[in-house]
């Protein structure tokens, strides 16, 4: 299968002489700018009628060569591009990179902004789930969960605004801990947040865990199995849902995680219904988390004793996170001087994606756009 | 565990840990199978990540390193090896099938090339581009002035 | 001349204008139905968007006029201003066409609906027949649209959409029947097609066909709804338009003017189908409980309920104009929505005299109704997602064609046992 | 009833009838030729209501112009359309299609000349009201085993058509 892209101007895949439907093997091209591709992906379907062959992603199309740039900034100037990568969830990015170079650093952060780290982060992940949940059901034609999800998502963007500054690429932590104070009333809001939030999240199950038709359209479609995952290395919600009890927050606990009891939900199925209701009951367990995490926030210093000028050592680190879609990891390597000599970002949508292909084997193409959705891929973070 | 394969596998072989987290430094003749052994007897089944590294000064510049994990034993290792620039590097896809687009992608950046791959090509660049970026010698401003203006029919990107 | 006119009005026995071969009646009855039809279809249009909003948390269109009442009039000037493109290499002729036919089927479905007892364009015999077979000649309009549009997507849509259709239509079908078949339960044992008679077999039976043997008006009433949504290609059969997968289905090459003649057809198409729904299950025009609650105080307080209903939407009026003078950049609009509560509030005073109180009885209930049906639409559309294809065709094939057909025959049964 | 200006309308409708089969065989486009063969079923439609045959007019339309019309356009949308258009519409045997046109000539000299002496003394007046009701008493009465035996044969037909389509799913 030649890369259409290369040289090639206009990609005539429908020639005049076979119409589309006498032809046994059709090619159709959900383009770069479909509606149901989250971001810049384009999938080359082999169609049998309308069952799926086999299919192709071709990915590229947002890359701006964050590991290069990787190379000529320093340490502490290359944190804003983490948030770059995956726009959705990039509290956790920046928490995976300033704990890599901490490790690098060998500097512990002091336990007050631990405890804010985890806050933080626990509340992108159920915003991140909010957005998953919202453009996953409108793919699948459900209008209404969409604005649901938004509204609630507007509550946890306004803390952050709050707190950092920003809403989407928070940038919120430093090497060495956090570089704002909690504003007073921080405690308030995510306590209020809470109390807001459990309500609702019951509300998008009443619109959707029990529609007969949302089962039927997610019930054993895009099916992995636990083994297939780890062979694929699929990690997070997706692994999880395929019966895989598996959570870097509980396997290698980072920042202040092993401090608060929390579940680790898992499917059995590994199909979309199955991965729907594990990320559903994960919005519920973070919820536990951060109120754990609030009432139990520690008083004192909140950055670590960090140089101005960050010079770790010569040496090589691999550290990595539970991120909303899977396990975020940077290998970061350093020669003495103040810029690394590579980071390497792990990045979970850019290996899930590789699963597309097995998953979607056998299904339609209506299908394919609900797998897409499932997998809960963000080109940000794939092509990087 | 690494008493186990130092009796296997000898002189080519060292374990060093740094910071805690240990990784095995082998030479390339050995690659294959210490990768297989460690995927089945050693339970490494989950590969977290192939990715390389670029020391141009050094006679054979390219160190590729694997990233494995365990889910039995919850444990992490790097395994390292030393490249020549256009020596074959054995495949892992054989073994497990993510590092095919992890594989591809070092390709694309770097140039080292993966025998047994069963499609290797460029996965984040356009097929017609010449160079790999992550190269140390491959500039932070160049671009492949060629392709662009072929395909985009613009200046250059910059 | 006038005598002409005049004749049809003193006739003792009251009978349709069709029927009476009264022309001139015929021709004023046509042009108040499809007169009618549009208002509907406009307002309809406002009150979808404005629904699905509120449903959905958002306040849906606010800023042409007070509350977005101005909407629909703004997008039928825009629609009409529009450039209206044919795709290089389409089919002119059958292009133009396909439009038509979907509104000619329509439309046509609409002289035989009996808004009243004499209320109706015309009644034929085969009322119902005729309905079910000019419904299906929408799928041609459809194939044909698909088709001349000369590119892959709308094709897919029109092949899927029309094979949805046909496929209904079978469903739809059996629960008619059976419906039908409850109407021949009278003392000559011969039932009827004509929709008025059927209305008058209900009221002859004391009973809607809803509740008629329990069960199995509630069941055949249900498969016809479902039927129904799916003939007019909406809510969760609404695939043919699914934007994720094919963009837009089979109009997707239509612009300005002829798109709108889809959008037409297809709010047409959900008042025709569900006035028939009316028709057969829900006692036509008749009032509710006509026989459990009658006398003299009863016939009152029902005939007020037209007056109260424009009252009410009044007083909604005012209260919004109340709300909005308070803000001088809303001014302007208060008054327009002022103008609105009066002429509502007129009309209500004039629904009070009592011959107008009577005659207006009958359509009144008749579109309530339809105005109940027209809100289950929209309710569809925002909760549920959307059914895929194959999925779609096992409902409509293994679902809704047996439980009508044993609806039928259980029908038959209780009708000859209870008879 | 009092029937309104008929023979203007009988007129009319078998004038598109016969306009409309013309069309049918001389367009170069199938799906023109396939809209030429809705209007002829059309008009055929209208002349059973002219001959107070409601009840078959609004079979006519639901099973020929509602079903049968679809399946013809189905058809001729997915088999290839551009090779059919290539073709040249006329062949070569204009001999046969002259013998035939001359003894379809003769036939209708033949009708004109004879004139009213073909046609039955009395014509059946079947009252308009109760068609349907006629045709059903007819059809369940009378000719039961007839209905029976052609219900089977549809049957028959139905399995046969799944039979062949299964091998292609």
């Amino acid at each position: 299968m030649n890369d259409p892209t290369s040289g090639v101007t206009h990609l005539d895949i429908d020639a005049k002489e076979s119409t589309f439907l006498d032809s046994s093997e059709l090619i159709l091209n959900m383009g770069p700018q479909h509606p149901a591709t989250h971001g810049v992906l384009r999938v080359i379907l082999k169609l049998d009628g309308e069952k799926v062959l086999g299919l192709e992603c071709v990915i590229g199309y947002l890359h701006r060569g964050v590991e290069k740039i990787a190379e000529n900034r320093t340490y502490a100037m290359f944190n804003p591009y983490v948030d770059r990568m995956d726009y959705v969830a990039a509290v956790s990015n920046g928490l995976g990179y300033c704990e890599a170079v901490e490790k690098l650093l060998n500097v512990e952060a002091p336990p007050r902004a631990k405890y804010i780290r985890v806050i933080l982060t626990e509340l992108n992940r159920i915003a991140s789930h909010q957005l998953w949940l919202g453009t996953h059901a409108l793919d699948i034609g459900a209008m209404t969960p969409l604005f649901y999800t938004f509204r609630d998502r507007e509550e946890i963007l306004k803390i952050f605004e709050k707190y950092c500054g920003a809403r989407l690429t928070t940038h919120a932590f430093r090497i060495g801990g956090c570089l704002y104070e909690t504003y007073d009333g921080f405690e308030q809001d995510v306590r209020n947040f809470l109390d807001f939030f459990t309500p609702k999240i019951d509300e998008y199950e009443e619109l959707l865990t029990t529609n007969r038709i949302w089962v039927q359209r997610t019930r054993d479609v895009g099916v992995i199995s636990g083994k297939d995952c780890i062979a694929l290395g699929v990690t997070g919600p997706v692994l999880r849902a395929s019966g895989v009890k598996w959570d870097l927050r509980k396997a290698q606990p980072y920042a202040a995680y092993k401090d608060f009891d929390f579940e680790i939900p898992v499917g059995t199925k590994g199909d979309t219904y199955d991965r729907y209701l594990v990320r559903m009951a994960e919005m519920r367990q973070s919820m536990r988390i951060i109120r754990q995490a609030v009432d139990g926030l520690p008083s004192g210093p909140i950055m670590a004793k960090v140089p101005k000028v960050l010079k770790p050592p010569v040496g090589e680190i691999y550290h990595s996170i539970e991120a909303p879609k899977g396990e975020l990891g940077y290998f970061i390597v350093s020669d003495g001087s103040t810029q690394p000599y590579r980071v390497r970002v792990r990045p979970p949508s850019f290996v899930n994606l590789q699963a597309l292909d097995l998953m979607c084997k056998g299904q339609l193409v209506a299908d394919v756009v609900a797998v897409i959705g499932t997998l809960d891929i963000v080109l940000g973070e794939v092509d990087r | 565990m690494v008493g186990s394969l130092k009796r296997r596998f000898g002189s080519g072989l060292e374990a060093l840990t740094y910071l805690g987290q240990n990784y095995l430094q082998s030479d390339a003749a050995l690659l294959p199978e210490l990768l297989q052994n460690l995927r089945d007897e050693e339970q490494f089944d989950y590969c977290v990540d192939i990715t390389a590294l670029h020391y141009p000064q050094r006679e054979r510049p390219f160190d590729v390193i694997w990233i494995l994990y365990s889910f039995p034993k919850n444990e992490r290792i790097r395994v390292k090896a030393q490249y020549a620039d256009g020596a074959a590097v054995p495949s892992a896809v054989k073994l497990w099938t993510t590092a095919n687009w992890l594989e591809r992608e070092v390709f694309d950046m770097f140039g080292i090339r993966f025998e047994g791959h069963p499609d290797l090509k460029r996965i984040l660049l356009p097929d017609g581009w010449k160079g790999h970026p992550l190269r140390k010698d491959y500039g932070i401003l160049q671009q492949d002035q060629a392709w662009v203006q072929i395909n985009l029919g613009i200046e250059s990107g910059q | 001349m006038p005598s002409y006119i005049t004749s049809y009005l003193e006739k003792s026995v009251q009978v349709t204008p069709g029927e009476a071969g009264n022309i001139f009646w015929a021709m004023v009855y046509i042009l108040c139905v499809f007169g009618g039809v549009s208002l509907v279809v406009v307002c309809m249009n406002w009150l979808e968007r404005k629904i699905l909003a509120h449903m959905q948390i958002r306040l849906g269109p606010m800023r042409v006029g007070p509350h977005g009442l101005l909407q629909p009039i703004a997008d039928a000037l825009k629609l009409i201003l529009k450039e209206d493109i044919i795709p290089e290499g389409a089919d002119v002729l059958v292009f133009w066409l396909a439009p038509l036919i979907i509104l000619l089927a329509v439309f046509s479905v609409y002289c035989v609906i009996p808004f009243g007892p004499t209320h109706a364009i015309t009644d034929m015999n085969i009322g119902l027949l005729f309905m079910l077979g000019v419904s299906s000649l929408g799928v041609l309009g459809i194939v044909m649209a698909g088709w001349a549009s000369n590119s892959h997507y709308p094709l897919i849509g029109a092949l899927r959409s029309s094979a949805q259709m046909v496929s209904y239509e079978v469903a739809m079908g059996l629960a008619v029947v059976s419906a039908v078949l409850m109407t021949s339960l009278n003392a000559q044992g011969t039932g009827t097609l004509s929709m008025i008679g059927i209305v008058q077999a209900q009221q002859a039976q004391h009973t809607w066909f809803l509740f008629k043997f329990f069960p199995l008006g509630v069941v055949a009433f249900v498969v016809f709804a479902i039927a129904m949504i799916a003939e007019t290609n909406r809510a969760p059969f609404d695939l043919p338009e699914a934007e994720s997968e094919l963009t837009a289905g089979f109009h997707t090459e239509y612009s300005g003017l002829r798109w709108s003649l889809f959008m037409l057809g297809e709010y047409a198409a959900m008042i025709a189908v569900s006035s028939i729904a009316i028709t057969l299950w829900l006692g036509g025009w008749m009032r509710p409980f006509p026989h459990l609650l009658t006398g003299p105080i009863w016939d009152l307080a029902f005939s007020l309920f037209p007056a109260l209903t424009f009252f009410g939407l009044a007083a909604l009026a005012l209260y919004a104009v109340g709300r909005m003078w308070k803000v001088p950049y809303f001014r302007a609009q208060a008054i327009g929505l002022a103008g609105l509560a009066a002429v509502f509030g007129l009309i209500g005073f004039v629904l009070l005299l009592p011959p107008v109180r009577t005659g207006v009885q009958d359509v009144y209930w008749f579109v309530a109704k339809i105005a109940v049906f027209l809100y289950l639409f929209i309710w569809y559309r925002a909760t549920f997602p959307r059914y895929r294809f194959d999925q779609l065709m096992r409902v409509g094939w293994k679902v809704l064609l047996p439980i009508g057909l044993i609806v039928l025959v259980l029908t038959a049964i209780a009708g000859v046992i209870f008879g | 009833m009092t029937p309104v200006a008929t023979p203007f309308f009988f007129y009319m409708l078998s004038g598109l009838m016969v306009v409309g089969g013309l069309f049918v065989i001389t367009r170069r486009n199938p799906v023109h030729s396939a809209l030429a063969l809705i209007v002829t079923l059309l008009a055929q439609a209208g002349l059973y209501l002219m001959l107070y045959a409601p009840f078959v007019a609004g079979v006519q339309i639901i099973l020929y112009v509602g079903g049968i019309m679809v399946l013809f356009l189905f058809v001729i949308m997915l088999v290839n359309l551009e090779r059919t258009e290539r073709e040249k519409p006329f062949n070569k045997q204009w001999l046969v299609g002259l013998a035939a046109a001359l003894a379809l000539g003769a036939m209708f000299v033949g009708v004109y000349v004879k004139g009213r002496a073909l046609l039955p003394e009395q014509t059946v007046s079947l009252p308009e009201a109760e068609n349907t009701q006629q045709v059903g008493l007819m059809l369940y009465g009378n000719y039961m085993l007839a209905f029976e035996i052609a219900s089977l044969l549809l049957l028959v037909a139905i399995i046969g058509a799944v039979v062949m389509a299964k091998k292609r799913i």
